[in-house]
């Protein structure tokens, strides 16, 4: 399983396997290192501040604990930022997966709440279902704006950001609406093996797209189309399918983290849910080593950016950082973060120590 | 910001003309360069001196290139020095470079497509008026740059909507319109045609005149042999040896540099007379057009034929050629594929068909760049699958391997980046792409644009065998030698259109010609009317 | 082409003949869509005709024009600045903080600009010598604005200076009893001075170089490094100017002003016809933008009877159909 | 069009009123009541929604101007910053009425009135329930009542207020301290997740004060879910009193809300009256508001609107 997701850099140059200090070396090549070196930097500060942070006890049969919480909050974050670096490497962008979720979540809990039986296992199925074949009329529509009509994707997206939130506002009339129904609400808070659902949910999507893109072809065309379309194009791949397959992708990722933070408070505030979200995700994915400029992605990547994202979240209020200075904490993370990533800032802290390092940009 | 070294530090004057034994303009010594595991450069040295034309030649991925972006500060060198005018010395970016009086022409076209042409050649040191840019000065300007080398291209036109060809004039232009005492050429010539390059030549010498040193890369050897005076020549990274072009045989020339004996060409000649033209064509072209590139061509195809197209510059032979393939649609005519009507609508159709398309323009058409090797290698034969059909990883392995032995792309490395490949091999890549989907019609437009003397060897042996197997070729070329020695039937354009179309038993290169020119009106014609399109 | 400069040819024909250079199409469609849609509120509405109206539309879309043209900088140079509308709510707070403490207004004003220029310069140094992304970087800046603002107060702080409100209250008078105010002088002169500068001057064409080729910009001996940071440095000033302008039209400084806004720019740019890979694009295009923006606004205050949901998504129905149109008109004849 | 539809012949009154947004259950309500009064007191209702941004409703007061309403209503987005427009609109004479929330002004001739909630107030509210019942909100009996606040959207002024409000109501009881306050944006997952952090990291949480019943509803899923029992094993005090919170409430999830009542549409229609009538009206118009323990809650619980 590991071995679909490493990133393209690690998993490609080296075709056979590795082992003893080369693999030392592999992991210390691997672009993946520097995202987990983040990760691990903030947790550490984490239990830093409060010593208890990594505990996890377990209670009513499933496990409890900060790690647990990040885990299930991470899912949302995940799932989006899945979508998010499928589109991306075509070269696009998506701004519209936060109006998609609220969209999601808001037929999903209308329909519950409108059912006959608002308890039933099979209402919150249906009432999912139903939110999600919407998700991909939505994702269909993004698709289309962008690899028939031609619009950048970043304003075919706005439009659908800016009116999704009225029509998901539309569908719950403005209103928060509140579901009593076990089965959704599970599909958040609760637990399989003792581990949260939604994480498991958010992983399993993130196998499967895992196993979709690296064991089929269908990464490396998405790949072609992001790096060199009309080369591409001339090679005979479809990049109007594959584009329009990945923004439905997009969206369908988008719905389900809509369900999921609907169902993490059973209900729905069309205005609220998934506010920004995009943002996260494309942070998240940048964080990953996916470039903006397209191409190359890797999965693995994107799961340690969103779960960085998500214990960044956790971090602000367990070491106790005032709500006014969230903002600023969060901007030096970033800027952190990205420079340890950057090789040129890297480079510029080695010159201090040793020889000048000679400059090897991309020719052209 | 970055050009910290701006101040020229070339103290000598302008030497005396004519002189050639003064002292060195640049002397790099023990350069070296490398790129993670690859050894680009290895301890080479060059000495250029003033009025010269000085050849660097070597294979496809020799080092060439990277010898010259090691100079003009692309490139940071890993060890050996740089000494500039008697001073050590090494540039920080190609501003810097250029500052010095350092002024490059790189391998592929590097300027900016959305700009005009004036603004491309002249942009950094345009005339200016009360701070302004004067646009009418700089037009004026690059107009008298252009006419000098005897180019009648509009300098108030979209750099993008030429040919590469202009485009490469331009690069050139650009490069020598600035008083320069070194100015490099890395395969100018890649894409001119015999009358450009002339003209480039002439401009060429009047700079060697006037005490320019001059770096030129080019794989056509009687280019160099007509032009340059002494030569480095490098071999896998290596320096190989510096001679005098004089003292040199052509022979000896491409021994050097490919370190063996060389296969001859010639057992091509005159294999190719088997002109089965009864039966069906596989490919048949009933006046197909396309407003503004090309008017209503007629052209049949069949099997096993290799079918020549000759022309000059913006003649429409790539346009022809992309119309064949979907890659433009058509506004009238049809096509036939072995006799029953078919519609191209996108490329993805031809492959479908059978029918395969490398492009001129390797860089914005075909190189994947972030991608390795061997999946700019099956990406065609794995976009007609589907991506739900991935190549066994064992079939992948097998053809990928054969086919870099086979073409002999360097390095054999199928997980090299192929942005990181020199550009004669991503050519070969290129080739390997389209020959896996077992074509029927293979159209190859400008196969051996930039490929070094051997390669293009196995590259045109390679085409002669499959037409032997079958394959029908639509060869486009520049050099007319390559297009007679290897076509069957030789179809001349001019002007956006076919004007003639012969069996090639006893055509020759001087025929051609003549046919292109006693169709009236000279090369320069032609680039009037395109710079009039928009 | 030379039909038309034979001498024979009459003028009708020369005029009717007459096709815009392609690269202007994209402008020229904007602006015909707006004048379109302008005359549809005329149709529709009472008193949408009203030159008023549209004195008021550059009136209430002055700070968004001079963002927009900074905006304009960035995406020519092939980036893109996420921090602005944070960047206009630090100046907001700067000026109305410093105000308060009893600084000079010009005092004020230039640690504005001042402090809104570094942060641009800042973020464009990450992107270029750090090689980080410019989504990132920026919104790294967005978020750093904002938390600066907080820093100097969570509530909101009047204006009350002298010079700050007689700005903000003095209008010019135009003949036929209309109005206008020194906001939109400042934000129209910002756009000439800006299509002066991309048009006419060195750093203005090497903009468009480096958006349409950074690594060809760098091989040509162009000052990338410069134009790199530069377009973000003006990116920073114009959100600063774009700040005092907002604080002149609010007369105040809070920390959740001009949320979001960096996308009205964005998207201003972008229906103004400039590409968002870089190097095609006009200033002149971005202020039709943000007017077509600021026209959609006014066609639903003036309609009056959508609920919010229907408001958004009349935004996004009228914004699709502009940017379809477009679209449509400005792709290639086959 | 010089006979604009706002102000021709036919004697209907037209109002133009400016909405900050739908951004909560609370403001649609809001909008929903003034829409159902404007229509019973047969006013013709220009409405328009700002997005939260203040620069959008000064624009669409502009508009109203230059449709030459007879009264322009609205709820500022944020106190300051309205002198300008408020000029314009007294120079046309166009009568103003604040609604929700006062604007900070030192010329109180622009606008007529205010009608609206005090938010301090509402914090004052809670802070003294808390202080009258220190004793029982001293859940685990350390003799610290250790509260955890939820703070609404940085900068929002009902956030600030609130919590100023809050503070200086329990300054009178040294036992009781806020140990960790952090905004929640006035959601319920922002309110879940800050507190099953509080959770993780703060010892002996007595009570939990949250700025709207949205956050407190999420606080209550995470106590839950720590396997706590919200309401018992730790206090919980909100303000708004919408459904949702009433019903937990009721069920004594919630131990005390604060009402803040958003069905203004009737009161402020009755102002707008008044004030195109000539009537003098007080430049304060406080509304009614209560608080709610949780056995008042079980009884209004079935008649509440909203
Ligand atoms: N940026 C790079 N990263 C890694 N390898 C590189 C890079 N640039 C060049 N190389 C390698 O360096 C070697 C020399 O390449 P170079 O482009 O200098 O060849 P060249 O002599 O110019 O060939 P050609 O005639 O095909 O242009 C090649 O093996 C190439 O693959
Ligand atoms: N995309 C295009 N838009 C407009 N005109 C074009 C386009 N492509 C080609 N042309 C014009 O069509 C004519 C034929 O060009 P084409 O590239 O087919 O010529 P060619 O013989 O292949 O020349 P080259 O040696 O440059 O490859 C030229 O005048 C060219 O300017
Ligand atoms: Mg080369
Ligand atoms: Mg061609």
């Amino acid at each position: 399983m590991t071995d679909t997701l490493t990133p393209p850099e690690a998993g490609r140059r080296t075709a056979s396997p590795v082992r003893g200090p080369r693999l030392v070396a592999r992991l210390l090549a691997s672009p993946l290192l520097w995202p987990v070196m983040a990760l691990v930097v903030l947790l550490v500060v984490n239990v830093v501040a409060t010593p208890s942070f990594l505990d996890v006890r377990l209670q009513d049969g499933h496990l409890y604990g900060n790690v647990v919480d990040i885990a299930r909050n991470s899912a949302p974050v995940l799932l989006v930022a899945l979508g998010m670096t499928l589109v991306i490497a075509t070269r696009g962008i998506d701004l519209s997966v936060g109006a998609i979720a609220a969209i999601a979540g808001a037929v999903a809990c209308t329909r519950i709440v409108g059912a006959g039986d608002e308890g039933a296992a099979a209402t919150a199925i249906m009432a999912c279902t139903v939110a999600l074949a919407i998700c991909v009329l939505l994702g269909l529509w993004n698709g289309f704006l962008v690899s028939v009509v031609g619009i950048q994707p970043i304003i075919a997206t706005l439009v659908l950001m800016v009116a999704g939130r009225g029509l998901a506002m539309l569908v719950t009339d403005g209103q928060i609406t509140t579901v009593n129904n076990d089965t959704f609400s599970n599909l958040a808070s609760g637990f399989v093996l003792g581990l949260p659902l939604a994480f498991l949910v958010a992983v399993a999507m993130v196998a499967v797209t895992g196993v979709l893109t690296r064991r089929t072809a269908l990464g490396m065309l998405i790949e072609a189309v992001g790096i060199n379309p009309e080369a591409s194009r001339l090679a005979g791949v479809r990049s109007r399918t594959i584009i329009w397959t990945v923004y439905v992708f997009g969206a369908v990722c988008a719905g389900l983290a809509g369900v999921i933070i609907a169902a993490n408070t059973n209900s729905v505030n069309a205005n609220s849910l998934g506010l920004w979200i995009e943002l996260d995700a494309i942070l998240a994915v940048v964080i990953g080593g996916t470039a903006l400029t397209g191409g190359r992605f890797s999965l693995l990547g994107t799961v340690v950016g969103a779960l960085f994202i998500t214990t960044l979240a956790r971090t602000i209020p367990n070491i106790g950082i005032p709500s006014e200075a969230n903002y600023l904490f969060k901007a030096m993370v970033v800027v952190a973060v990205c420079l340890i990533q950057s090789p040129r800032a890297r480079a510029v802290l080695r010159v201090r120590r040793t020889a000048p390092v000679a400059r090897k940009g991309n020719p052209a | 910001m970055t050009t910290t070294h701006e101040e020229p530090p070339v103290t000598a004057t302008t030497p005396v003309p004519g002189e050639r034994a003064g002292e060195p303009v640049i002397e790099m010594r023990d350069i070296s360069i490398t790129f993670g595991s690859v050894r680009a450069l290895d301890r080479v040295s060059l000495r250029l001196l003033p009025g010269e034309v000085h050849a660097l030649m070597g294979e496809n991925g020799a080092g060439k290139s990277t010898l010259i972006k090691a100079l003009t500060g692309v490139y940071s060198i890993d060890s050996g020095t740089i000494v500039v005018a008697g001073e050590e010395h090494a540039f920080a970016t190609p501003a810097a470079a250029q500052a010095a009086g350092i002024s490059t022409v790189y391998q592929e076209v590097n300027l900016v497509p959305n700009l005009t042409v004036a603004e491309n050649m002249l942009l950094g040191r345009e005339p200016r008026r009360l701070g302004g840019i004067n646009v009418r000065g700089m037009n004026r300007r690059a107009r008298e740059t252009l006419d000098r080398l005897g180019l009648d291209i509009d300098p108030s036109s979209t750099l993008g909507d030429h040919p590469i060809a202009v485009q490469q004039l331009v690069a050139i232009a650009r490069a020598v319109d600035v008083e320069a005492r070194v100015l490099i050429l890395d395969e100018p010539t890649s894409s001119l045609d015999a009358d450009e390059v002339a003209k480039l030549f002439e401009v060429m010498r009047r700079l060697r005149e006037d005490g320019v040193a001059i770096v030129f890369v080019s794989h056509f050897l009687d280019q160099i042999y007509e032009i340059a005076d002494r030569m480095t020549i490098l071999r896998n990274g290596r320096l190989v040896e510096e001679r005098m072009v004089a003292d040199t045989t052509q022979l000896e020339l491409v021994q050097l540099m490919i370190g063996r004996e060389l296969e001859v060409l010639d057992r091509l000649d005159h294999e190719h007379t088997r002109t089965s033209t009864d039966g069906p064509p596989v490919l048949k072209a009933i006046g197909l057009s396309r407003k503004g590139s090309l008017e209503a061509t007629d052209l049949s195809l069949y099997d096993g034929e290799v079918v020549g197209v000759a022309g000059l510059l913006g003649s429409g032979r790539t346009e022809l050629a992309r119309l064949l393939f979907g890659a433009d649609t058509a506004d009238h005519g049809s096509l036939e594929i072995r006799s029953s009507r078919r519609r191209l609508r996108s490329p993805r159709h031809a492959i479908d068909r059978k029918i395969a398309f490398s492009s001129e323009d390797r860089k914005a058409e075909g190189v994947i760049g972030d991608l390795t090797v061997a999946d700019n290698m099956m990406l065609a034969l794995q976009a007609s699958r589907g991506w739900l059909r991935p190549i066994p990883q064992a079939v992948r392995n097998r053809l990928v391997g054969e086919y870099i032995e086979a073409l002999d792309i360097r390095p054999a490395d199928p997980q090299a980046l192929m942005r990181n490949l020199s550009g004669g091999n991503q050519q070969k890549v290129l080739l390997a792409r389209w020959l896996i989907t077992e074509p029927e019609v293979l159209i190859l437009d400008e196969p051996t644009r930039g490929i070094d003397i051997g390669a293009k060897a196995q590259i045109q042996a390679k085409v002669a065998e499959l037409a032997r197997r079958g394959m029908s070729v639509v060869f486009i070329s520049a050099e007319l030698e390559e297009v007679l020695r290897l076509s069957d039937r030789v179809v001349v354009m001019r002007d956006r259109r076919k004007i003639a179309e012969r069996p090639n038993d006893d055509v020759s290169v001087s025929d051609i010609l003549e046919i292109i020119a006693g169709h009236g009106g000279t090369p320069s014609a032609r680039t009037e009317e395109e710079s009039s399109r928009d | 082409m030379s039909a038309v400069t034979a001498p024979s040819s009459s003028v009708w024909d020369q005029v009717r003949s007459y096709s815009p250079p392609a690269r202007f199409l994209p402008v020229i469609v904007t602006f015909a869509l707006f004048l379109g849609m302008f005359g549809a509120g005329g149709l529709r509405y009472d008193g949408f005709t009203d030159p008023q109206v549209f004195l008021s539309l550059l009136l209430d879309n002055s700070f968004l024009i001079v963002l927009a043209v900074g905006m304009t900088f960035v995406i020519l140079a092939g980036g893109i600045d996420l921090s602005v509308g944070s960047v206009v709510a630090l100046s907001t707070m700067i000026a109305a903080k410093t105000l308060a403490l009893g600084w000079s207004p010009y005092l004020s004003i230039v640690t504005v600009l001042v402090v809104a220029t570094l942060l641009g310069t800042l973020m464009g140094l990450l992107i270029h010598y750090f090689e980080i992304q410019p989504f990132i970087a920026t919104l790294a800046g967005l978020f750093l604005a904002r938390g600066l603002t907080y820093l100097i107060s969570v509530e909101s702080i009047p204006i009350t200076d002298q010079t700050f409100s007689e700005l903000a209250f003095r209008t010019i008078t135009l003949p036929g009893g209309y109005y206008t105010t020194w906001t939109v002088v400042i934000a129209v002169a910002t756009v000439a001075v800006a299509a002066y500068v991309l048009a006419r001057t060195r750093f203005g064409r090497t903009v468009y170089a480096v958006g349409g080729n950074e690594a060809s910009a760098l091989l040509m001996g162009l000052r990338v490094a410069v134009v790199k940071v530069g377009v973000y440095a003006i990116s920073g000033f114009c959100a600063g100017l774009g700040g005092l302008l907002f604080a002149l039209y609010t007369l105040s400084g809070y920390s959740l002003h001009a949320v979001g806004m960096e996308l009205d720019a964005i998207a201003a740019v972008v229906i103004g016809g400039t590409l968002l890979t870089g190097g095609r694009g006009y200033v002149l295009g971005s202020l039709v933008g943000v007017l077509v923006l600021g026209t959609i606004q006014t066609f639903i205050s003036f309609d009056g009877g959508l609920s919010s949901w229907w408001t958004r998504i009349a935004i996004g129905v009228l914004l699709l159909v502009f940017v379809v149109v477009q679209r449509v008109m400005t792709r290639r004849q086959p | 069009g010089s006979d604009s539809s706002a102000s021709d012949g036919n004697d209907q009154i037209v109002m133009g009123f400016s909405q900050v947004g739908a951004e909560s259950g609370w403001r649609t309500a809001n909008t929903e009541s003034i829409k159902a009064s404007a229509k019973a007191a047969g006013f013709e209702l220009k409405f328009s929604d700002a997005q939260g941004k203040q620069e959008n409703q000064i624009k669409a007061i502009r508009s109203f101007i230059q449709q030459k309403v007879d009264v322009i209503a609205f709820s500022p987005v944020v106190e300051t910053g309205w002198d300008t427009v408020l000029q314009e609109a007294k120079r046309a004479n166009i009568p103003v009425i604040l609604t929700d929330r006062a604007v900070d002004t030192e010329d109180t001739s622009l606008y007529k009135t205010f009608l609206g909630s005090d938010f301090v107030l509402e914090g004052e509210k809670a802070g003294q329930w808390l202080v009258e019942n220190a004793a029982d909100a001293d859940v685990d009996g350390d003799g610290d009542v250790n509260v955890v606040q939820l703070e609404g959207t940085t900068g929002a002024a009902p956030a600030i207020d609130r919590a100023e409000g809050f503070a200086e109501a329990i300054k009178t009881d040294s036992k009781i301290k806020v140990s960790a306050s952090q905004t929640g944006d006035f959601t319920r997952d922002g309110g879940k997740q800050v507190m099953e952090s509080f959770l993780n990291s703060e010892d002996g949480i007595d009570v939990v004060f949250a700025h709207n019943d949205d956050m407190g509803l999420g606080a209550i899923e995470a106590i839950e879910a720590s396997g706590l029992e919200p309401g018992k094993d730790i206090k919980i005090i909100t303000v708004d009193a919408v459904k949702d919170g009433m019903a937990a409430l009721a069920k004594g999830q919630i131990n005390f809300i604060v009402e803040c009542n958003p069905l203004l549409g009737d009161q402020l229609m009755d102002l707008a009256n008044k004030v195109l009538d000539g009537e003098e009206v007080p430049a304060r118009v406080v509304t009614e508001e209560t608080t709610f323990t949780p056995e008042q809650a079980a009884e209004v619980l079935a008649d509440r609107k909203y």
